[in-house]
């Protein structure tokens, strides 16, 4: 049984439909990436799940339990966390601050979770009581990340984590993410960085123009000329 | 409304224009029952005669009196009692009443300016201007309470500069000396830094220029501090006899000057008042009276509902005339005037008799104390007449 | 949501539809409003020349407020500035005309003399006038962020109502020239423009034929019924009219030009519009010092026209109404602008007077008791009619109440004011139109315009 | 506006231009401390008015930022400057006193004269004698009742006034408070009239001044004359007596509780998860919805936080002044407002320091100024100048604390 | 001007000179005395770690935020603590690093604000005669505009507001509105970040080519392969301070270049 199930999916925002039947699972650990070209509606398809944007049909069951549409606040309360891809930070709040906010469903934060999301990313230890506001785009990027893993999560929605960060970061941004699927989170992913993501997923989904284009494990995408031509630059 | 009955074969129409709402509400509407009671006395006691009157409010704003005054000029209405305040009067003067050829007159408009509108002779007003109370204040200041010296202390508006201002050069002219002049705004957090200010030379009298409203306040404010057997002297805007109860004090030291219903028709007008209202008359009412009477009556000796008419009869039904006119028989004075008979109105506030800028010839004022002992609340302690 | 869904969905339906132009809208508007006003004026029983005069007023007051939320729509629909300040830049427009045109020698003495210059100078000196003062706050404010913005222009509205009030200023005298402000007393309005109008049938300023043809209208007003006073109001309002009309394709041409596309970018991104090489301090300013002059203006024909000005009109609640007109016409619209301000003159500034003046003159309501516990006491004592009367009593108190309550209404169901949703094009082409395809004669050929 | 605010930092050429003014500024107001100083030696200003002048100031300036607390809250907040917050304040100070005056007046007069604060009766004033020292279960009955009927009122209108409204832009929501004010306003008017009422009795006042050149506190001026003084430091420094200052006990009250507000507030906003969620949710709702922050309940509480703050705000100014009438919050908005923004929206230290300027500015002005009607214009002249130097008030830039 | 030529050979004016930049922000040394040039008709690729200091040596060039020291000349003039309008105008246009649109207003009204050939007084907006010109001003903008939306594969949403467009969307617009202001120099805040592979070749093409007639590019950009594989010059960055400058091939194999940056041990 899947983790996240996605089925029939159209959403968009006020009177404005972007995804068209989109289906989309996610098992227990698995490991999801979703590429396609600008404006496809990767994005949506995020946010629809996340009760982020607005879903005008279809539904969206996570663990056997229809969170279709439910209130965006309680959605992390299922097991999902989302990184979303702009405004991903509180920006006039501190590093700590902010993933105090990640962990704000708990009633008492534990140090070690602090601590852990410290060891991934060292250059946020440093800076503790920066206000993340006047951070690099890079450092932002962790910040953002290191919320989100404040909790547990069962699935972790990413969507292009590796924006903007330096080549060594990226990497590492991907190992972390590799690691922590290893962990036993699951990972939906939208990445541009494609071939690196979809080298390392398990599967991909190619949407295109707000519908499922192709889907299949992550490989096998890459070897795909059309695919390739059209989606991963060559 | 004061009766729309027609129940004869003329109907007087006639207007108000007067703040039932906004800041000067509390005096403005005991000053439309004035006007409404004589409307009524006379539509019910002329049997020849109906008086259809309109109440306009003016909302104690100019822009709002302009708008209730074309209402009033659009309804075909020809004399005007009002406006109350000299910002909305002079106002609705301009843009409605002299435009239309409406005759109006103002039973408080005080200002001095109002004297020389070029008025085409359509404005008058029952009330003195504010040079004469000025003049009183001073006169009973110097001789009466023997100040040498003096601070003003008067709300930032319109009432407030002018009256300060007549006091204060009528104070300087009657050999004393002003050493502070200090204004406030109405609702301050706090007054107590304005009567130090106005204090701090010790003077021998504190003028206090305002209203009711923030006269608690302020007196509350001088209370806590201040000494209580300094003499204060204050004007009509705190002629309430409340004052000295919401103010938790006696006030024993503060003297007031009004202008007043001092006419030959007082009394008449007052149990007339008394009886329909269960009330003692307030400030203007009986100038409010008057203003309505003598547009009735000048209306009714014009035999038609024309401004202009009306205006040149309004100094022949105030002189003296054959059938002597007051408050109590005014319905029938109405009649008469209609049937071409020469009347004389003697008013409730005063003698009424206009100059020739439309002014009063004579005016009075009374000295009076808060007596909360009385049932008035108020006691006169002399009258005044300029 | 609510009952009044239809009715909104109606609205909404005729404004969106396109092939209404603007001018049909307003018009169609306006006509409305005369329809209920002639219905009031019926309940107040008003004759042919009282129903036209209240005409003339609605549509004067509509014009005027039309015109000064078309100058704040100019600075802050199209360039984000936060202006609070309205009140204030009005009352220095119409002081400055007055301190200009009153006489150097007052007949009466207690007048304030001044400059004694013509009327119509006095007109351009308070607009100019305006316009600096915009100026030179300007220079410090418009470094600030809206909310700073607006206190600045807020503070500075009070700085020059409390001084116009100030007994020092009542009288001063400059370089020999003797004026001032009349203090708390107001300034008397020697240069009332509405004046220009009386003068031209009274005298056709002295020009025999113009005295011909005023005497013409005159006698083509009366042959029609309608009264001199009713004639005059009336000429003095299709003037004003004709001003806003002009004002309108001022700030329309101003919005959909190069210029007005640049007050958008500020609006949205003050600093990226910089980056991409625009002077935005300065172009605010413009947009500001214009918009600030258009304020006088509107000011001057407005309250100039009362005969006197006193501070007390420029209290904070002049720029709230200038708003609530901006607000509830759409943000950025200037068609919206002008309806919002046909609304709210007619529905809530002047229809609650006029609504209570038509109950009170056609029901006599006896003596209201003194306190809502006493009305109340006695309907529960079975007897309903002083808590009536005490209703009826306190019309003026619900009126406000009212307003307040149908404000809080509009912007629920129109969040965007009447025609917020409209775009308004921001250059002098046409860009809602696809792309002109390549093999057109490019430019110079057929692009349809927008005016 | 967020992503801007990372590129606003001032460079040289800005810093030196505002140094420049700031100097100025500041030269100016040294020299007026110097002229000060000097009327003071002289004594052409007695140091018992100038003393006068700085209490004055100070508790209005204390009033003012008291009120301004709730504003500055839900100013950061919610995003937009709430027009309704004096009327709130005066609407939660009209039923609250009423109600205590039922509870405390039981029997004096009628329910509902008593409700109506004497509407219509003789009731008035001191009539029930309430103080802080003569009925203090009153006043603090009194206090707890007004704060809680404010934030219940502010809870009231954030339901059906502005949780409508949430998706709309801040000047939307602004001409919906202004609706609100409007309303609320003259609703006071319909049920309770017009007029200005008294509520209070005198309170309780202590002087400070010299008996015979020693310094003492005595109960009045008149007991300090009569040389009735309760303390004495026996130190003589002069000969004269003289009364300094005086001052009351809710004069006393209101420093006390507007400085205990402050800090409380500093921290709870500052320390607590709830502030902290604030916070978030003033900087990114959509963020702080994702992270499961029930932003919902996070607004409610800020208006209960900025009601109850406000109600308490609005029963102790009328504690200090005595008397209450529908427009005092209206009247006092705009001094709030120039508080508010001078201390920094956000800010709560800058809410009271902002007030005690803007209050100091309207009093202290009066030993320079020709005529007293200039002391306000002067009051936002200052926060003018203040923004000149500091486009973001005194203690700005963060968004909330 | 300093003499600094990384290969020796005669060099020509530089297009872009800096010299000696600082910025410190509170406590934080965000450029620390950077120095460069950048020569005209070059695509030079700027890189370094997360918070190294590149989007601020940017904001310094461009004076959107002033630097604490430092100079900078663009094409011989000294634009030092020019208003930041001015340095656009002197041809010398950046993007941002997260992308700026201005949100209610279209993409094409985006893209047509940016034009500096536009007669932007307010005079000539309302008088008839004037209005006229800028009309013709206004069809040639707009024909660029549709032009490079066309290119930049968002013509499509050329109605929509800016703000609703895809995050790639946005970085598209971002380039797009900067190329419309028709510079002679772009600095480029990570122009690539979240578009999509097969657009970025694309574009990298359309870059070349306004390279090859004469306009001036410094990016900056993570990718190092799209760096490596495009930039003549390439300047890495490090706490602040130029740590390597020099051909593609030299810098990525400079020691200090790879422990910083490339990837080793040391992140940051
Ligand atoms: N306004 C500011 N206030 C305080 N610190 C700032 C500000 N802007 C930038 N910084 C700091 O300066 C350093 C350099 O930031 P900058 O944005 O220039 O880095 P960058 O090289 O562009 O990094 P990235 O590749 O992640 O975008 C960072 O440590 C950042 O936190
Ligand atoms: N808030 C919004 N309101 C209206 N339309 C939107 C909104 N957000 C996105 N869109 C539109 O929806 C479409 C899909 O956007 P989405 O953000 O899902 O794209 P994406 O696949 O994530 O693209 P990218 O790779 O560029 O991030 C785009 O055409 C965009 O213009
Ligand atoms: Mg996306
Ligand atoms: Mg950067």
């Amino acid at each position: 049984m899947s983790l996240l199930s996605v089925s029939d999916l159209d959403a968009g925002y006020g009177d404005l439909q972007i995804l068209q039947s989109i289906d989309l699972t996610v098992d227990a650990g698995e490991y999801v990436t979703i590429v396609g070209p600008n404006g496809a509606g990767k994005s949506t398809a995020m946010k629809a799940i996340c009760s982020v944007a607005d879903v005008m049909g279809g539904s969206v069951q996570f663990d056997d339990v229809d969170i279709t549409g439910v209130q965006q606040s309680d959605v992390i309360r299922h097991g999902l966390s989302y990184v979303p891809q702009n405004g991903n930070v509180f920006e006039s709040m501190t590093v700590q601050e902010n993933l105090e906010m990640g962990g704000y469903i708990l009633d008492e934060i534990p140090q070690e979770r602090f601590d852990a999301v410290y060891d991934r990313f060292p250059v946020l230890r440093e800076r503790t009581d920066q206000t993340v506001g006047t951070m690099s785009g890079g450092q932002r990027q962790m910040v953002a990340m290191g919320q989100a893993l404040m909790l547990d999560p069962q699935l972790l929605l990413l969507d292009e984590p590796s924006a903007g960060l330096a080549p060594d970061l990226v990497d590492e941004m991907f190992d972390k993410i590799d690691e922590i699927n290893d962990g036993g989170t699951a990972i939906l992913m939208v990445e541009q960085n494609a071939k690196e993501a979809l080298r390392r997923c398990d599967r991909g989904y190619v949407l295109a123009q707000g519908k499922n284009y192709h889907e299949g494990p992550g490989r096998e995408l890459l070897d795909d000329e059309q695919v390739r031509q059209d989606f991963l630059g060559g | 409304t004061g009766g729309d009955s027609s129940d004869g074969d003329y109907t007087i129409e006639i207007g108000t224009l007067l703040p039932e709402s906004g800041q000067l509400s509390g005096i403005g509407t005991t000053m439309v029952d004035a006007a409404d009671l004589a409307f009524s006395t006379v539509d019910d006691g002329a049997d020849s005669l109906g008086v259809d009157a309109t109440l306009g409010d003016s909302q104690s704003t100019p822009e709002d009196g302009i708008s209730t005054a074309n209402n009033l000029a659009n309804s075909g209405v020809p004399a005007v009692v009002g406006g109350a305040s000299t910002n909305v009067h002079i106002s609705a003067a301009e843009q409605v009443f002299i435009p239309n050829g409406m005759c109006a007159c103002s039973p408080s408009a005080t200002a001095v300016s109002i004297t020389q509108m070029a008025d085409d002779d359509l404005l008058f007003r029952t009330t003195p201007s504010d040079a004469l109370q000025g003049q009183v204040m001073a006169e009973y200041a110097t001789e009466e309470m023997g100040a040498q010296t003096a601070a003003v202390l008067h709300v930032n508006d319109d009432y407030g500069s002018a009256l300060s201002g007549a006091f204060v050069s009528a104070f300087e002219e009657a050999g004393g000396t002003v050493q502070q002049e200090v204004s406030y705004e109405t609702a301050a957090t706090s007054y107590t830094s304005r009567i130090e200010s106005a204090v701090q030379d010790d003077p021998d009298l504190l003028s206090v220029i305002g209203y009711a409203e923030s006269g608690i306040q302020l007196f509350r404010d001088y209370y806590a501090q201040y000494s209580a057997s300094r003499d204060i002297m204050t004007v009509d805007g705190l002629n309430t006899a409340r004052i000295p109860n919401e103010v938790g004090r006696e006030m024993d030291n503060v003297v007031g000057t009004a202008p007043m219903a001092q006419g030959p028709g007082r009394d008449a007008f007052t149990s007339m008042y008394q009886e329909e209202f269960d009330a003692e008359p307030g400030p203007f009412n009986g100038a409010t009276f008057d203003a309505a009477a003598v547009l009735m009556l000048a209306n009714a000796a014009a035999g038609e509902n024309d401004g202009a008419a009306i205006s040149e009869q309004m100094r022949a039904v105030t002189s003296e005339g054959e059938l002597t006119v007051s408050p109590d028989n005014i319905a029938e004075g109405v009649e008469a005037a209609y049937n071409g008979d020469d009347v004389g109105y003697q008013g409730a506030s005063s003698q009424v008799s206009f100059d020739d800028n439309g002014d009063l010839v004579t005016g009075t004022y009374e000295v009076w104390a808060y007596a909360p002992d009385t049932e008035r609340g108020i006691e006169t302690i002399e009258t005044f007449t300029v | 949501m609510s009952r009044l869904d239809p009715i909104v969905d109606g609205v909404r339906e005729r404004l969106t539809d396109d092939s209404r132009s603007d001018a049909s809208i307003i018009v169609g508007t306006m006509l409305a409003v005369y329809a209920l006003y002639l219905l009031f004026g019926l309940g107040m029983g008003f004759n042919f020349n009282g129903q036209i005069n209240a005409l003339q007023r609605i549509t004067f007051l509509t014009a005027v407020f039309a015109m000064a939320g078309l100058a704040l729509n100019l600075q802050w629909g199209y360039t984000g500035l936060f202006n609070v300040g309205i009140a204030g830049f009005m009352a220095i427009g119409v002081y400055a005309m007055g301190i200009a045109t009153a006489p150097v020698d007052p007949e009466s003495a207690s007048a304030v003399p001044g400059l004694g210059l013509p009327v119509p100078i006095g007109i351009g000196l308070g607009i100019l006038a305006a316009a600096v003062a915009g100026l030179l706050i300007s220079l410090p404010a418009l470094r600030l962020k809206a909310d700073y913005l607006a206190i600045v222009t807020l503070g500075f509205s009070e700085i020059i109502r409390l001084s116009f009030s100030s007994s020092t200023l009542t009288e001063f005298t400059v370089g020999g020239a003797t004026m001032g402000t009349g203090g708390n007393s107001g300034l008397n309005l020697a240069g009332d423009p509405s004046k220009l109008v009386r003068t031209f049938y009274e005298t056709g300023f002295g020009v025999a034929a113009l005295d011909g043809i005023s005497d013409g209208i005159i006698a083509a007003f009366a042959s029609v019924g309608i009264e001199r006073p009713v004639a005059v109001n009336l000429t003095y309002t299709v003037l004003v009219v004709g001003l806003l009309i002009l004002v309108y394709f001022l700030i329309q041409r101003l919005g959909n030009s190069p210029f007005g596309r640049t007050l958008r970018a500020i609006r949205e991104d003050e600093e990226t519009t910089r980056a991409l090489g625009k002077n935005t301090q300065l172009m605010k300013a413009k947009s500001f010092v214009i918009g600030c002059g258009l304020l006088g203006l509107a000011a001057i024909f407005w309250q100039g026209s009362r005969g006197l000005t006193t501070p007390d009109t420029y209290l904070i609640e002049l720029t709230v109404f200038v708003w609530i007109v901006v607000i509830i016409g759409g943000t950025g619209s200037n068609t919206g602008t002008v309806l919002g301000a046909a609304l709210f003159v007619s529905l809530l500034q002047e229809g609650p007077r006029f609504l209570r003046s038509v109950i009170q003159n056609t029901v006599d309501v006896p003596r209201a008791p003194a306190s809502i516990g006493e009305a109340v006491g006695a309907l529960g004592g079975g007897d309903p009619f002083p808590l009536v009367s005490y209703v009826f009593d306190q019309l003026a108190a619900l009126q406000f109440v009212v307003l307040g309550f149908v404000l809080i209404v509009i912007v629920q169901q129109r969040p965007k004011g009447l025609m917020g949703h409209r775009k308004e094009p921001a250059s002098t082409l046409d860009l809602t139109k696809p792309r002109p395809t390549s093999d057109s004669e490019g430019p110079g050929s057929e692009v349809p315009s927008d005016d | 506006m967020p992503l801007s605010r990372r590129f606003t930092d001032a460079g040289v050429g800005q810093t030196l231009r505002r140094n420049y003014v700031e100097a100025i500024f500041v030269g100016f107001v040294a020299l007026l401390g110097v002229d000060l100083l000097f009327s003071l030696a002289t004594g052409s200003l007695p140091l018992s008015r100038f003393a006068t002048y700085v209490w004055d100031g100070l508790i209005i300036g204390l009033a003012l930022g008291l009120a301004g607390i709730g504003l500055s809250l839900t100013y950061s907040i919610l995003g937009f400057a709430n027009v309704a917050h004096g009327d709130t304040i005066t609407t939660g100070a009209f039923i609250g006193w009423g109600v205590t005056f039922v509870l405390f007046g039981f029997g004096d007069a009628a329910i509902g004269e008593l409700l109506l604060l004497g509407v219509g009766g003789d009731l008035s004033a001191s009539d029930l004698g309430i103080t802080l020292t003569a009925r203090p279960l009153a006043v603090a009955v009194g206090l707890v009742l007004t704060a809680a009927i404010t934030a219940g009122l502010s809870l009231g209108l954030d339901r059906y006034v502005f949780e409508p409204l949430r998706d709309a832009t801040s000047m939307i929501v602004l001409i919906a408070s202004v609706g609100v004010a409007f309303l609320l306003r003259y609703a006071l008017v319909f049920f309770y009239k017009p007029s200005q009422r008294s509520l209070v009795a005198q309170p309780e006042t202590a002087v400070f001044g010299t008996a015979d050149g020693v310094p003492v506190i005595a109960g009045s001026r008149q007991a300090l004359q009569n040389g009735e003084a309760f303390v004495e430091i026996p130190v003589a420094i002069g000969s004269g007596t003289n009364a300094l200052l005086q001052v009351n006990a809710h004069q006393l009250l209101l420093v006390a509780v507007a400085i205990g507000l402050m800090i409380g507030l500093h921290v709870l906003l500052q320390r607590t998860k709830l502030g902290k969620s604030m916070r978030a949710m003033a900087d990114n709702d959509d963020l702080a919805r994702t992270r499961g922050i029930p932003t919902e309940r996070v607004i409610r509480w800020t208006w209960v936080i900025g009601g109850t703050t406000s109600g308490v705000a609005g029963f102790l100014i009328v504690l200090e002044r005595g008397t209450m009438s529908f427009q005092f919050g209206w009247l006092l908005l705009l001094l709030i407002f120039a508080a508010v923004v001078l201390g920094g929206i956000g800010s709560i230290y800058g809410a009271i320091v902002g007030g005690i300027i803007v209050g100091l500015t309207t009093t202290v002005s009066l030993v320079w100024l020709p005529e007293a009607t200039f002391a306000r214009p002067v009051a936002f002249l200052i926060m003018i100048l203040v923004l000149v130097v500091r486009p973001k008030g005194l203690f700005g830039g963060r968004v909330v604390g | 001007m300093t003499e600094r030529s990384s290969s020796g050979e005669a060099v020509t004016d530089p297009k872009l000179s800096v010299t000696g930049l600082e910025k410190t922000f509170d406590g934080i040394t965000a450029v620390d005395g950077v120095s460069f040039d950048v020569q005209a008709g070059e695509m030079t690729g700027l890189i370094g770690p997360n918070g190294a200091g590149k989007s601020t040596t940017f904001n310094c060039i461009t004076n959107l935020i002033e630097p604490d020291a430092g100079s900078v000349v663009f094409d011989g003039q000294d634009v030092t603590g020019l208003p930041t309008h001015r340095v656009a105008r002197t041809g010398l246009v950046r993007t941002f690093q997260i992308a700026r649109e201005l949100r209610e207003m279209t993409v094409l009204e985006n893209m047509m604000v940016s034009s500096k050939e536009q007669t932007e007084s307010a005079i000539h907006a309302v008088t008839p005669g004037l209005r006229e010109n800028v009309r013709t001003e206004e069809e040639a903008i707009l024909e660029q505009a549709w032009e490079t939306l066309e290119f930049f594969d968002i013509e499509h949403v050329a109605h929509e507001y800016a703000g609703t467009l895809s995050g790639g969307q946005r970085k598209l617009l971002e380039l797009a509105r900067a190329l419309m202001a028709d510079p002679d120099m772009l600095l480029l805040d990570e122009p690539f970040a979240g578009v999509n592979p097969t657009l970025e070749e694309r574009l990298l093409d359309r870059l070349h080519a306004l390279t090859d007639q004469g306009y001036t590019f410094l990016i900056v950009e993570h990718d190092i392969d799209l760096i490596m594989n495009n930039c003549v010059r390439v300047l890495v960055m490090h706490q602040g301070q130029l740590l390597a400058e020099g051909a593609p091939e030299t810098v990525r194999d400079d020691e200090r270049v790879i422990d910083a940056y490339l990837g080793g041990e040391a992140a940051q």
